[in-house]
């Protein structure tokens, strides 16, 4: 009945983002695609909403169950996102968002079903903008 | 309490040493008379024996047992420990099997689980939803070559309370010995140990205001019982725990429990009080389920289980502002949801995202307040970020096994 | 100390608390910020962590080791069954003999036996009639299947010291691990675990000025040693010893061994000097006889057996006036004469007539010298009523096995 | 490294004739006898020297080497007899005795030693004084 990896402390970047998570809820609308990966059942699910507009990244939501890296990533990356090219990959990758969140190595896992989220949403986001220009 | 630091609900994982319990242990410290052995044949011996025996007399005053039952020891692990090892391998020609519930503390468990790997066999009794043992349970799983039997009195992490007379009366009858961890039980509601039926309990110092460092475990002389001591030297306390008595430790175990018999009454009214307004605003919220059957706690434990965020989130969004225990013991790199809760029939989800407060003696009411209020804004923003409630949302398949 | 009370000189049973531990202990007792469950996930758990840690790194600077190589236990009879009763159940495929001496503590000695009850071999190495392990009878008791050799540093009965660096090196060249009690030697005498080439040694914070209830096993990492835990629950110490931990006293021990190593040098000068002056006086009488080798030996303990009376009434002619132990341990109706003494060559009747005299930082020479003057007279006094010295009276033959 | 049984209180009569013992000390002359039970060894050792003239013991003097009871009941012993018949026998039976000084059952033996070097004492007195007067 105690916690010690709770207590580590987090670093201040991923307090900023746990305690004041930007971007999270949905989006509607043209270009939006959505992906998620993981299960509550399993401790992490994230779901992004991404909006993928002239083959830039415009808009993103993020939802999360998570431990407070999980969502201080979720919400980073839907932040820095914003106005890259709208390719399935993460804003910087995996082994970079590690080191700036200082998560502990043991989290890793946490950050591939981030990005497979991430990654679905994208592809999603493509495939619905090309369906409805079609 | 510094007002830097956050509000403490967390009394079942320690209490504040009472005021007046410090200033005994500070005089005995501080005593030049006092400091001797209390094995040795001279006047410091002397003194140091009248004091400890001066405390064993209340210890046993406080939970109804004869000064000559208790046993000094240095924590209720140990004393959890010397009563089921004791028990049994005292008594291993007699039979190997013995009897404890899945919602033990760890101290019972794996001392239990100890003895199974030295080649008894254990059974684990699966306490009902609310989460105390029913007696007709632990009939089932007596047997013929059982030598102990070992239940909680007070869950330390639900607060329910077993029916230690219950469970007593069925070991009787089949001449089993009760062993009773009752760590969590002095001060917070009477204990009569003549009267339970129990033939061995476990006690802490540090969850009644006293120290932490000491323990005790009472042998009922009516049990008849023998144990093999767990450590050897010197043959203090009857040969059943070697070591120099350590006099102030004691001292302080037995001013706090005779503080604690006095006022246990008058405590446990006024924390009901403060518990229910907190669990009141809590389950307020919605999507907060309590742990365990309310009927049956203690009033100054209340576990609740918080849908729709993940528990590290939950403790780290409300850490700074209180302390608690929750269902997740991350002793390791993973983090391991409470097997109590898990016992209980919670999923592993709803198990990790739990809370336990625990209030006591020294909580205000404005501690509770603060308390609802930092849990009620963490919940509401981790909810915000997680889309709860999710059927609500039409999400419900989509999160898959997210309903409790 | 009392004017009522008799000098005290049983600093070897316990030291009286220095008045900056009791302060520094008394300001975590009181501590509202301090009293949380060193395990806890919170601020109130932070801070007792960060209290147990700096004493973790006091006890280590003190006695010469890692931080990470401390475990706090409850006694130093705890430490030394754990690391006896740890090694050797660890170890029990790879051989199941122990190697000790028949002059250690009863806690090393009944772990010892406990062992043989379990069907482990053990090898009890005679000390030297000078008290001390000769290297070479070690090797002589080291066998291709022995586990673990466990001596003492600084015996609590004759203050003589035994070599450890040299019964680390036999004990290294056959890869046996070696353990040393040195529950007497902090404060005492430096101690360097590092230097000692021992892999376990037993701290007691007690005999060093801090609390009773209090001790450490230091595991040192360069052994590579692996441990079976004695006791099972929290898995608190790197699941060595599990129990909550006791911040107050551990903090105690951190500030005692602290003071100790700052100033053992200084106590150990002024002792010195108190206890040649206590010695001088005593042999003086005649028909003293000091049990172990004294230029072996630690300066604040003096065992002398005195010829001409019988052991208990030598004790009861002083101890109103000087508070010491003897050497005659009577558990049980029969008096028993010291084991130590007896394995140094002593008759069981000068095993018994023999005073442990132990000074320690707070003994005055106004005290020495009321101690020296109360043992000469109850000496004289029971000499007059025994008729010694015999021999000269030519009463040798009558008397029997009179002699030493 | 420490002994309960010291700890016992002494009776108050005990610690008296333990602290002050009255005629420790040898006697010689006519109708003087010699007794001597016990050894230094075995823990208890007494020796009485006992003056009987005209079948009554005039004076009585011991030496012990044992624990307080036993130096306590040997000194009373020699004060007790005085002016008493000299036979075999002590001037107060052992469980008397044993109560008067309030032994502990399990020194009950030391108090036969004591009842033997006094019963050879008188003998021998009495067997001297014959030879003396022969
Ligand atoms: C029910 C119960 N038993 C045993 C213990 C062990 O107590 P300690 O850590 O003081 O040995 C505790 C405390 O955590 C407890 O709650
Ligand atoms: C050498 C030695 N080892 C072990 C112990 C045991 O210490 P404690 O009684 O504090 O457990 C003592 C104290 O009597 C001792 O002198």
């Amino acid at each position: 009945m105690s916690a010690a990896t709770h207590n580590v402390a987090y670093s201040a970047l991923t307090r900023r983002y746990f305690e004041h998570p930007v971007n999270a809820g949905v989006l509607h609308g043209l270009g939006v695609g959505r992906g998620e990966a993981g299960a509550v059942a399993e401790g992490t699910w994230v779901r992004f909403d991404v909006q993928v507009l002239h083959g830039i990244v415009t808009a993103a939501r993020f939802t999360a169950f998570g431990c407070p890296h999980v969502i201080a990533v979720a919400s980073w990356i839907t932040e820095a996102a914003a106005g890259r090219p709208g390719t399935p990959a993460l804003p910087e990758p995996v082994p970079a968002l590690r080191l700036r969140f200082e998560l502990p190595v043991e989290k890793l896992g946490r950050l591939l079903t981030i990005e497979d989220a991430w990654c679905a949403a994208i592809r999603a986001a493509v495939t619905n903008l090309g369906a409805a220009l079609d | 309490m510094s007002a830097r630091l956050p509000v403490y609900l967390d009394y079942a994982a320690s209490t504040p040493l009472d005021a007046r319990v410090a200033r005994r242990m500070n005089a005995v410290l501080t005593d030049a008379d006092a400091f001797g052995n209390a094995s040795s044949a001279h006047a410091y011996g002397a003194r140091a024996r009248e004091l400890v025996e001066a405390a064993r007399a209340q210890v046993a005053a406080a939970v109804g047992c004869e000064p000559a039952e208790v046993i000094f020891c240095s924590c209720a692990t140990e004393a959890d420990n010397l009563a089921i090892l004791g028990v049994a391998e005292y008594y291993r020609e007699r039979g190997r099997h013995v009897v404890t519930s899945r919602t033990e503390h760890k101290a019972v468990l794996d001392a239990c689980r100890e003895l199974g790997r030295r080649g008894w066999q254990v059974s684990f009794v699966t306490p009902s939803s609310g989460g105390y043992v029913e007696p007709a349970a632990v009939v089932a799983a007596l047997r013929a070559d059982t030598v102990l039997a070992t239940f909680m009195h007070v869950n330390n992490e639900t607060g329910v309370v077993n029916d230690i007379a219950g469970i007593a009366a069925v070991c009787r009858e089949r001449g089993v010995p009760l062993h009773v961890d009752a760590a969590q039980s002095v001060g917070k509601l009477p204990l009569d140990l003549a009267a339970s039926g129990a033939a061995l309990a476990s006690l802490a110092g540090h969850k009644a205001y006293g120290p932490k460092g000491v323990g005790a475990l009472v042998l009922r002389r009516s049990a008849g019982l023998q144990l093999a001591p767990q450590s050897y030297g010197g043959g203090q306390e009857r040969g059943l725990r070697s070591g120099t008595l350590a006099t102030h430790q004691i001292v302080g175990m037995g001013e706090a429990f005779a503080l604690a018999a006095r006022e246990c009454e008058a405590d446990r009214v006024r924390i009901a009080a403060l518990a229910a307004r907190l669990s009141e605003r809590l389950l307020a919220l919605g999507g907060v389920l309590r742990n365990g059957d309310a009927a049956r706690a203690v009033p100054h434990i209340l576990n609740l289980s918080f849908e729709g965020m993940e528990g590290e989130s939950l403790l780290a969004a409300i850490v700074d502002r209180v302390a608690l225990s929750t269902g997740s013991a991350c002793t390791s790199a993973k983090a391991e949801p409470s097997y109590v809760l898990r016992a209980l029939g919670r999923s592993a989800s709803l198990a990790e995202s739990s809370l336990r407060f625990s209030l006591g003696r020294f909580t205000t009411e404005a501690e509770v307040d603060t308390a609802a209020a930092a849990v009620a804004e963490a919940v509401l923003r981790l909810r915000a970020v997680s889309g709860y409630p999710w059927v609500a949302a039409g999400q419900a398949e989509t999160v898959g096994a997210a309903g409790p």
